[in-house]
C-alpha cells in the first residue's frame, strides 16, 4: 500500500481523491495556486505545498515544480485528477521517469489516443466503428472526400479538444474557408495545423463506456454513461444506464470499448467516448479520454464500485480484483453539474463570494464539491463548483430524487445553474429519455428563471431579517455604550 | 419600518411593522400576517399568512441573496444607508467589472447612445469571454479603460448617463 | 398517491420520514412537544402542530391528540416511525376507525406478537423454531420445567420489553425468589404479571430479518442484519451481511421469517428477531418488531431499497412490487449509532448544547441526524442523535470507511460514544466478525478514551483561538467606541 | 498571553506570544513554532512545529471543546475572568445537576465525609439513572435538594467542603 499520494489538482475532484485516501490510510498532500491559498482541498490534505501563481500555466499546469514537490516531502505517487496534466503524456512519462507512480495510463497510450488521427486509423484496424471520414493530408482532396462522405461535415482539429479548431459545413462552397479558418484556429490553440474530415450527425447522442485496465493486460469496462445534455459542448447532466441502450447493444458497445482501450496497452481508467445515432441506433468510437471523467460517480452508484481506490491499486501494480461477468449495475443514477454560470445569459461564468452553499443530506445522495460558505469562486479555473449525483431505483424515481436534491442545493452570492438544471429534468423530451446533443441549444435558448409569486415572499424574508438585525444591533449597542457602564461615568469621563 | 429594493429592474416597497409577538407585512396592497418561527444563523422560517416557508439569506453589501422553496432571488436595497462593507459598490450610473480578466474589446465609444443590453465592453479570463452590457438605455459619458488592459474585479469601466 | 402525512414521531427517524415525502412529492406535517418546539424535524416539515408538553406521555404518546391533529390539517395518513405509538395496536386501530391509513401493520398482528408467549406458541405451531422453554401459568411447574430445559434460565415478562421483568437464574435455588421479583416488576411495569422461561444461551448471537408484507398476501424478506454489538441490551452497532450466516443457514432462517410474519398476516415493515447459538448455529424465534427499526437504512444500502418509500406505497393498498428472486444485495453496510452517553461512565446520557455537530459527507457515506449545530440533546427523549451508516464494498472495506465517517463526526458541547464506537471496530473480535451480545460487556467494561499527546494540541488550539478572539475584540470595541467617533465628542457629551 | 486549563484532574499551563506572523506556544518545557494557516468559523487549521491539524473548536461558559484527529478533548479555562455566559456556572466546591430530572435519592448527610469518586444523589429523567458523583475528597457542607424533588439543569444539589 502506498504511504503518501501528492494531488495534482483542486477543487471537488482534489476533494474526492483526499478522502480516498484517508479512508485507505494513505498521507495526502495537496498543492496550490496563491488563489487557492485557503481553498477546501488545501484545507483538507494533510500538508499543502503552494506551486506557483494563480494563472494555470504558473502553477497547476507546471509539471517540474509539481514532481519537485512530490520528491521533496518523499510521496511516492502523483494522482492528476482531471484536466489540467492528467492526459499530458510527458508529464506522466516525467513522473515515472522520477522514479514516482503516477496514477494514470501510459504515456504511450496517450500520445496514441491524443492523436485524433491515428486513433481514427488504429480503432477502424481494431474493428471499433468511426464516424465516416476522411484523414488525408492533401487539402486538394478534401472537396472530394466531402463529397463522398455526405455533406453537413465536420472539420476537426488533430490535436484539438473543446471545440477550438473545428466547423460545421453544410455546403460544399463554404469547405475551403471552413478548412482554412479551422487550421489557423488549431495552428494557434494547439501549435498544430492538421484537420480532417466526419460525417457531421445531426440530432445525434454523446454516450460514453468507462473502461479499466491493469498492467497484467486485463481491461473491463463499467458499462456507460449517457452524456447527451451539453450545453457549449460541455456536459451539464449524465446518467446511466442510457435509456437508448438495450442490452444487445450495451455488450456490442462494452465489447468495441474494451477493443479499443486493448488496442493501446490502456492501464487504469478511461472513457471511450462514442456518438450514437438514434435512428440507426449505428455508433462510432469518438475519441478516448485517457483519465478519470468529472462524471465518475454514476457509474460508481450503480456499480458499487470506488473508481479512485482502484486506481490507486492498479496503479500499484495489483490486479483488477474482478472479470468482466462480475460486473453488475443496479438502480439508475443521474449527475448535474452545478456551474456558477447564469444560464440565461448566454452560460456566462458568474465569479465572486458563495457566501453561502449549503448542499442536502439523504440516502443516495452524493455530493461531490470544492467549495464551502464563504469560499471564492475565482476566474482563474473551472466554473463547475459542485456535482449532485443521486442514485434511484429507477430512472423516474432517480429524476424525483435529483429534483429534491437540486431543491435543497442552495448557493447564495454566486449565480448558479442550479434553477435551470431543475428545468431541463423537467423538460418532456428529458423526461421520456430523447436527450440528444443539440437538446439544450433547441429547446433552452430563451431560458430565463421563473419567480412565481416568490418575490412578496423574499421582500418579507429581507424585511424580517432586518426588523432581526436591527433589535439585535440597538441590544449590542447597548452592551457596549460606556454611558450604560457605570453611574457616574458620563460626567467628567 | 419601510424598506425598498430592486429586484432585476423593478422597485419594491415593503412596509413591516412589530404586532405584538408577530408582525405585519404591506407590498403594495397585499397585507401579510407574518409569524417569524425560527432563526438559526442564515436560514429563516416564517409564515407569511399561515404557509410555512425556510429561506436562507445571504448579505454581501447591499446586495441580499434569498433561496426560497428552490428559488434564488436577488434583491438590492436601495435606500441611503451607507452599505456595511464600504466596497465593490458603485453608482447606478458606472459599470465595473464583474470578474478580473483582460479587456479584449471595448466596443464603444464616449458620446455613443446605448440601447439596455447592449455589449459594451469584452473581458477575457480562462477560456471565458464575458460580455458588459449596459444596464439601461442611455449615453456613454467616460470610457475609462483600453483594450488590452488588465482590469481588477469591481474596476470602473464605463459611465454611462441617462 | 397520498397528499399529506402527518409524522407521529421526533428525531432522527422523523427527518428522514419527511425527506422520503418531500421526494414523492407528499406535504408533511409534524408534530412536537414544547421541548422540541424549534427542533429539526419541526424546522423540515411543511407544517408543525403542538402536541403537549416534553414528557412523552403527554404529547408524543398522546394518540387521541395526534388523530385529532391528524385530522384537522387534512392529513390522509400517520406514520408512526419507532418508538412511541409505533407497536400500539389500539393506536393503529383508532388511527384506521378515524378514516386514516395507519402505515404500519394490522392492530391485529402487532397483539398477536405483543404477547410474547402467545407468539411463542404460535410460531411452534407455524415451523418457526423458538428457545427452548416453558410457558405454563401454574408456578409450581416452573422448577422442573427449568430443571428439564437446563439452568441457566431466563424469567422473562409476557409483555416485557427493555430488560425490564428479566432475571437470569444459573442455580434452581435461585429461581423461586427470580421468579417473584420478575413478577412484582413486570406487575408495575407492564400491568401484568405474567412470565414465562427459556433457555439462556451463552455467547449467543442476536441477528434479525427485515421483513415486508402486503395487503394481498404477499410477504417476502431483505436478509438478515447481525445486531450482536449491544450495551445495556441496546444496539450500538449493526451490520449485513452477518459474518456468521452462510447462504443454507440465511436461506433457512429467511424461510422462517417468512413463515413467522405470514402467521400474522403481517402486512408492511417488520422485523423477526432471533437469537443463534454460534457453536450448534441453531437460531431461535426471539420477538417480531412491528415496525420500521432504526438499523433499517443497512438493509437499504445493500439491496437499494427505500423502505420508508415502500411502506407508503404497501400502507396505500399497493402490491409490493417485487417477488423474493427479485432481492439482491451488494457490498457490505454497517450502522454506527451515535449516542449522547458516557461510554467511559456506564453509558449514562450526557444531555446539553450540541454547540457543534459536524457530520461527514462522502461517497457511499449515510447520516441520519435529527440535530443540527446549536441544538439541545434533551433529556426527555432517546439520547441518540445520529447515524452513521456507510457501504463498503467488503467488510474490511466498510470497517474502513465506518472509522473514516466517525473520525469526521464532530459532535462538540455533548460527550458522545464516538470514540468508543472507533474502539469497537478496531477490536480483534470484531474484525473477526466474532462479535456475541456479551461482547461489549466483556471487553470494554474498563473503557476510557485514549488521548495519546493530543493535550498539548488542544491547549495550542484553544490558545490560538483566545488570541485571535482577543484580537478580534480590541477591533470590535475600537468600532464601537464613542470616544472614537468624532473629535471633540469626548468633552461635554 | 498565559492562560491556565484544566483538562480532566489535570491544571495545564499555556504561555503563547506573536512571533511575527506567527506565534511561539510554550508548555512545560516544551516550545512550540505556531503557524495558523486558516480559521473559518469554529474550525482552525494551524502548525505546530511543521506538523499541520485540524482542530474543531466550540466554547461554552468557562469550557472549550476541541476535537483533534477524531477525539474530543474538554477545557476548562481557570483564571480569574469573568465568563462570557455569566451563567450555568458554579464554584468547584458545589455539585449541580447535570441534567433536568428527579431526584430520586440522597445517599448522604450534611457533614458526612465522602471520597472522590463517591455517589452522593441519584437523578432520573425518562427511563435513565443518573449518579452525581464527587469530584474529589471532602466533606458535605450542604445538601440543598430532598428525595423527590424536581430539579433543573444546573441547579445546585450539594455543597462539598475540602
Amino acid at each position: 500500500m502506498l504511504r503518501k499520494i501528492l494531488i495534482a489538482n483542486r477543487g471537488e475532484i482534489a476533494v474526492r481523491i483526499i478522502r480516498a485516501c484517508q479512508e485507505l490510510g494513505i498521507r495526502t498532500a495537496a498543492i496550490y495556486s496563491e488563489a487557492d491559498a485557503g481553498s477546501m482541498h488545501v484545507r483538507l490534505a494533510d500538508e499543502a505545498i503552494p506551486i506557483g501563481s494563480p494563472a494555470p500555466k504558473d502553477s497547476y499546469l507546471r509539471g517540474d515544480k509539481i514532481i519537485e514537490a512530490a520528491r521533496s516531502i518523499g510521496a511516492e505517487a502523483i494522482h492528476p485528477g482531471f484536466g489540467f496534466l492528467s492526459e499530458n503524456a510527458d508529464f506522466a512519462d516525467a513522473v515515472r521517469s522520477a522514479g514516482l507512480i503516477f496514477i494514470g495510463p501510459l504515456g504511450y497510450s496517450m500520445r496514441l489516443m491524443g492523436n485524433k488521427i491515428g486513433a481514427r486509423v488504429l480503432m477502424q484496424q481494431s474493428g471499433v466503428p468511426v464516424v465516416p471520414g476522411y484523414e488525408g493530408a492533401v487539402d486538394a482532396e478534401f472537396g472530394e472526400a466531402a463529397g463522398t462522405i455526405g455533406y453537413p461535415v465536420l472539420v476537426k482539429a488533430a490535436f484539438g479538444g473543446g471545440g477550438k479548431g473545428m466547423r460545421i459545413v453544410h455546403h460544399a462552397a463554404d469547405l475551403p474557408d471552413a478548412i482554412e479558418s479551422a487550421q489557423r484556429e488549431a495552428q494557434n490553440a494547439f501549435g498544430d495545423a492538421t484537420v480532417f474530415l466526419e460525417k457531421y450527425i445531426e440530432g445525434s447522442r454523446h454516450l460514453e463506456f468507462q473502461v479499466f485496465g491493469d498492467a497484467h493486460g486485463h481491461v473491463i469496462h463499467f458499462f456507460e454513461r449517457e452524456c447527451s445534455v451539453q450545453r457549449r459542448h460541455q456536459k451539464i447532466i449524465e446518467e446511466t444506464p442510457s435509456p437508448l441502450l438495450d442490452d444487445a447493444l450495451r455488450d456490442r458497445m462494452g465489447a468495441a470499448s474494451v477493443a479499443a482501450a486493448k488496442a493501446v496497452n490502456y492501464q487504469n481508467a478511461g472513457t471511450i467516448e462514442f456518438i450514437v445515432d438514434p435512428q440507426t441506433r449505428e455508433f462510432y468510437f469518438l475519441e478516448m479520454n485517457t483519465r478519470l471523467q468529472v462524471e465518475h460517480p454514476i457509474t460508481e452508484m450503480i456499480t458499487g464500485l470506488d473508481l479512485v481506490k482502484l486506481q490507486i491499486d492498479v496503479a500499484s501494480g495489483k490486479e483488477l480484483p474482478f472479470k468482466q461477468q462480475d460486473i453488475t449495475r443496479r438502480g439508475h443514477a443521474i449527475e448535474c453539474r452545478v456551474y456558477a454560470e447564469d444560464p440565461s445569459n448566454g452560460f456566462l461564468p458568474s465569479i465572486g463570494l458563495a457566501l453561502k452553499a449549503i448542499f442536502p443530506s439523504a440516502p443516495n445522495v452524493r455530493i461531490e464539491t470544492g467549495i464551502e460558505s464563504g469560499d471564492e469562486v475565482s476566474i482563474h479555473y473551472d466554473p463547475m463548483i459542485a456535482k449532485v449525483i443521486v442514485l434511484g431505483q429507477d430512472r423516474s424515481d432517480a429524476i424525483r430524487k435529483m429534483d429534491w436534491a437540486l431543491k435543497n442545493t442552495i448557493i447564495l452570492g454566486v449565480t448558479t445553474n442550479v434553477s435551470f438544471l431543475r428545468a431541463v429534468l423537467a423538460h418532456s423530451i428529458f423526461g421520456r429519455g430523447a436527450e440528444t446533443t443539440d437538446f439544450i441549444q433547441k429547446e433552452f435558448s430563451d431560458w430565463h428563471p421563473q419567480v412565481y409569486g416568490t418575490s412578496d415572499l423574499a421582500l418579507i424574508a429581507v424585511a424580517l431579517h432586518e426588523m432581526v438585525r436591527e433589535a439585535g444591533n440597538r441590544m449590542q449597542d447597548a452592551s457596549y455604550d460606556p454611558w450604560n457602564v457605570k453611574d457616574g461615568f458620563r460626567i467628567g469621563g | 419600518m419601510e424598506l425598498q429594493f430592486r429586484i432585476d429592474a423593478e422597485l419594491k416597497t415593503i412596509k413591516i411593522e412589530r404586532e405584538g409577538e408577530n408582525y405585519r407585512a404591506q407590498i403594495d396592497d397585499r397585507v401579510y400576517a407574518v409569524r417569524l418561527e425560527a432563526d438559526p444563523a442564515g436560514e429563516m422560517i416564517f409564515s407569511a399568512n399561515d404557509d410555512r416557508h425556510t429561506v436562507f439569506i445571504a448579505v454581501d453589501g447591499s446586495k441580499y441573496f434569498v433561496a426560497i422553496d428552490g428559488d434564488v432571488i436577488e434583491l438590492t436595497i436601495s435606500d441611503e444607508r451607507p452599505s456595511r462593507r464600504g466596497n465593490h459598490h458603485h453608482r447606478d450610473d458606472s459599470l465595473s467589472a464583474s470578474m478580473p480578466g483582460q479587456v479584449t474589446k471595448v466596443l464603444v465609444n464616449e458620446g455613443d447612445a446605448v440601447e439596455r443590453g447592449q455589449a459594451l465592453v469584452v473581458l477575457e479570463a480562462m477560456k471565458m469571454e464575458i460580455k458588459i452590457t449596459a444596464p439601461h438605455a442611455g449615453r456613454v459619458a467616460k470610457v475609462l479603460i483600453r483594450q488590452g488592459q488588465v482590469v481588477d474585479r469591481g474596476q470602473t469601466l464605463i459611465e454611462l448617463a441617462e
